[in-house]
């Protein structure tokens, strides 16, 4: 059943790449949207016992249809248990028990990090986001950090207006140097490719590129002036049965909230 | 002491202009019903808390209850922005909001050392980010053991805090359980509290180790079933994720906003009332109350 | 990850000479029967942290396990004093015992930092005591927000924690209820924790919000019924009042501790051949096997 | 049924008396021995609603019978619910919600301070003692408190060789100048009679002396020169109703238990 197949789309492909990241075995601070859908992914397809924590206090969430938001009843009923939201932040994520988190973002910048606080002045703001919820203290303390995003210039920046979250601040040994325990992102994945920071520069560079993709449509799409690796992959299409998943996974998702999935994000 | 008593004498007693209010839930067991009885009855000049403002915190905001907001999330979630959050914050509409934001790390300690009765949350947070640069009320402190630098911010002591839960004994014991979020700290961080439930029963029937709210600890618990529509109180409803998707062109503008506001909540005369205008203007909502 | 393990290898793998170690439970649930296979292995040199050392700590300590103690109450509940204890801090038998002497409230706090990765706890206490006088740990740190002098120890973060649980599921997640005591934040500080259970499940069969941990969490798991013998396990056992009263008497003098320790631990294979023993030299005691 | 008797021990009316000074409705945290005695007393008889809250995680604790140790598991059944010890001391003491805090003690000074950690000097003791358990906290943030013990020249010394939890330090205004929130030991309850403190000079002061008891006697068990109220009342004798609750819990104990109730103290 594991036939390649061509038939997917780029919100398909983001949503594939993202999950195959995650290994088997891996605890994972997850956040709503897409980067909970490729974390249950991954738990339904390669990863069957991978650990599911959300902010709100699930621990080992196994659920059925994907949760719209970081609350949702059924996260509770499938969990191994359901703690307090500050034990969640202190105990396991603070405590160094969380190997991956997986956060989705509005803005990142060339060194990974990320912007969900404000858009323009912080007391004048041209766009308010919601803020930062769990990112700060998810993306200093995991272990590594995948983030998860659609691409667009408004969305790749080469400085963002406000860092909520810490990526590799100013590059090279900035985030080490600033005392953060966790060795930070090690991934974006986009709907067009894959950036992974440079080793020693820490300079977010594409290294994967989603098939029909081209070098061209992913600079355009990146607000500062992207490096491209010289050993640039192309990432390998979805398998019918991680595809088959995926869909099914959305239209139980799709029935069970009498709604489409929703992608925009957000926890509440 | 818990007095068992109607919302709508709770909140004219317990809830005064100017104090700093939390409502809390994540997700789950949002207190809708308590919200919107503060507005009903005019409250203004409150700093309002909450880790995720959403829908009933931006109905808070445009009614003008609200003069500060605490947080660390705002949004819809699952469908985008808090359209009256943002004009306010934004605009200054119908009056400037002032904000103090932290990180959900920063909250939940926050919360946990109000209940604690300290004076400040000692936590890892905040570091590369920002928001100490935005946020004078977050700063660090040296571990006087090992020299390390610690995030350091003020406890959460509401004077009321508000919760929802699924149910009360006849003497006012509560009984809370699935997504807890930081309910049971906002409660024991403030100095006044109301919780709405679901039912009142003879018997909580708690299993061992249940999050459980002694009536002594307590101002006051009020039953309103279904007061956490459109969340929802696990066992009892479910999270109506359809009235947050059709929030979001209501609160768009100004006027549509006041306009559904003034029909469906100054007009109401409380929350079983609001639940059937609502069923009347959005029939596909699930409004059928519980 | 846990690995579910006979007792003795998890102990021969995991608690090593020089640790620190820390065996909890608050009455309930105190992990008797791991305490024995430390004793048997003749681990030495141990940093022994509990809040409550009582008959187990007794017997590690005059076994001459222990160079140092980390505890705020030691005794024999409702019976006295250990008289094992007071013979190593008094005359330094069988070898001098350093102590680091807190209150409750301050091991309590310090297990919590312990399992949040936090450097030192932040608590109200010692106020007006002579214990910051002689433990040079107990410092006083101050609120950058409002001044205040608060006081600040040092995290409790054991090598090895050792709890004992009603139940583990065959994944090796386990389930504790009733009293709890600092059992969950004592794991969660360690590096390496062994949790001795009454019994290995299918199903957990765990109340919503119930105290479970997670088997990744942990190290090892070890199906020891009746493990916490003379303490119990709610659902399970009850306590054996009586051997701590019968305890006293063997404790007070080096020569009946010794034969005592001898005949039914040095021995003994293990705690269920303790038990067989035990039934035959006091068949007074409750101690038929569950 | 309320008649009065003569008919009773000296440890009786010690705690008949201990247990008439916690009020209906008080939140009472509850050492174990004599004070866990006298408070169920209380609860069984004059203070239905009295609310236990024992160290090890209880609260509003209604056993049937006495606990042996602080953990007992009839604690645990018969309560609203069990949270964590450190929840206790967090949110519980700490949080200021605990209206009397009820204690024994091995020794107690003419300002109430107690000593449960050493009788010599620390690092050489004579007497190695249990330690603090949960007292320090409890006698400085309960919002007052009763100590209970039996009266004698050992426990009742001028100056203790350690302070191990704070009544009124050096006396006078010494305890609010140190910063201690609670109001501190508003009675010592002891088999002989109570003291309680000199409103000005917080020295411990003879206010009630029970039945058949001498005020030479009483200084006689006393370490040092006690001053005696002019107002001296004699403790009123417990009725029958009280002894009869206090016998039968006792009874009902020692059957349970297989033992006499131990009145060594101690938590554990």
């Amino acid at each position: 059943m594991s036939t390649a197949t061509m038939d997917f789309t780029a919100t398909e492909i983001m949503t594939v790449a993202a999950s195959r990241l995650l290994k088997d075995g891996t605890v994972c601070f997850v956040g709503i949207g897409l980067p909970s859908t490729a974390a249950n992914l991954a738990r339904l397809t390669h990863a069957p016992d991978v650990v599911l924590i959300y902010e709100s206090g699930p621990i080992g969430a196994k659920p059925t249809v994907l949760p719209l938001s970081i609350g949702d009843g059924d996260l509770a009923l499938t969990a191994d248990t359901v703690v307090g939201t500050p034990e969640i932040f202190r105990y396991w994520l603070q405590g160094g028990r969380i190997d991956v988190g997986f956060l989705g973002a509005a803005q990142v910048d060339r060194f990974a990090n990320i912007n969900t606080t404000v858009i323009g002045p912080y007391d004048a703001p041209k766009v308010r986001l919601p803020g930062a919820g769990g990112a700060p203290e998810i993306a200093s303390q995991a272990k590594e950090v995948f983030i998860v995003l659609k691409h667009s210039p408004k969305a790749f920046v080469a400085k963002l207006p406000f860092v909520t979250s810490a990526g590799y601040l100013d590059g090279g040994d900035a985030r080490t140097r600033a005392g953060i325990p966790g060795a930070g992102p090690t991934a974006v994945i986009t709907d067009l490719g894959i950036l992974t920071p440079d080793p020693v520069s820490k300079e977010l560079t594409l290294t994967g590129i989603h098939p029909g993709v081209t070098v061209e449509q992913v600079k355009a799409a990146t607000g500062w002036d992207l490096k491209i690796s010289p050993d640039l992959k192309t990432t390998e299409v979805p398998d019918a049965e991680t595809l088959t998943a995926l869909r099914d996974l959305q239209a139980r998702t799709a029935a069970a909230h009498g709604t489409a999935q929703g992608q925009a994000g957000g926890e509440g | 002491m818990a007095k068992i008593t109607p919302l709508r004498e709770a909140v004219a007693s317990l809830v005064r202009d100017g104090d700093t209010v939390a409502l809390e839930g994540f997700t789950h067991l949002i207190p809708h019903a308590a919200g919107h009885e503060i507005i009903r009855q005019g409250r203004r000049g409150l700093t309002l808390v909450r880790m995720t403002p959403d829908l009933i915190y931006d109905q808070m905001i445009g009614m003008g209850c609200a003069a500060k907001l605490i947080f660390s999330w705002g949004g819809n979630p699952g469908v985008g922005s808090l359209h009256r959050f943002r004009d306010a914050v934004e605009q200054g509409w119908p009056q400037p909001l002032a904000i103090e934001e932290h990180s959900h790390a920063g909250m939940a300690n926050a919360y946990v050392a109000g209940a604690s009765n300290l004076p400040f949350a000692l936590l890892r947070g905040y570091t590369g980010s920002d928001l100490p640069k935005v946020n004078p009320n977050i700063r660090f402190v040296e571990c006087p053991f090992t020299g390390e630098k610690l995030a350091a911010i003020p406890s959460v002591r509401p004077d009321v805090t508000v919760i929802h839960a699924q149910k009360a004994d006849r003497r006012g014991n509560v009984l809370l359980w699935g997504i807890l979020g930081v309910q049971k700290e906002a409660v024991l961080a403030a100095k006044r509290s109301i919780v709405t439930v679901e039912e009142i029963v003879d018997d909580l029937e708690a299993p061992p180790n249940a999050c459980v709210l002694p009536a002594w600890a307590l101002s006051a618990v009020c039953p309103v079933p279904g007061g956490a529509y459109p969340s929802y109180a696990q066992g009892y409803s479910e999270r109506d994720n359809r009235f947050y998707k059709a929030w979001d062109p209501i609160a768009r503008s100004r006027e549509t906003f006041q306009a559904w506001m003034r029909r469906h909540v100054l007009d109401t005369d409380d929350f079983a009332d609001f639940r059937r205008v609502l069923a009347e203007s959005m029939p596909q909502s699930m409004t059928e109350v519980a």
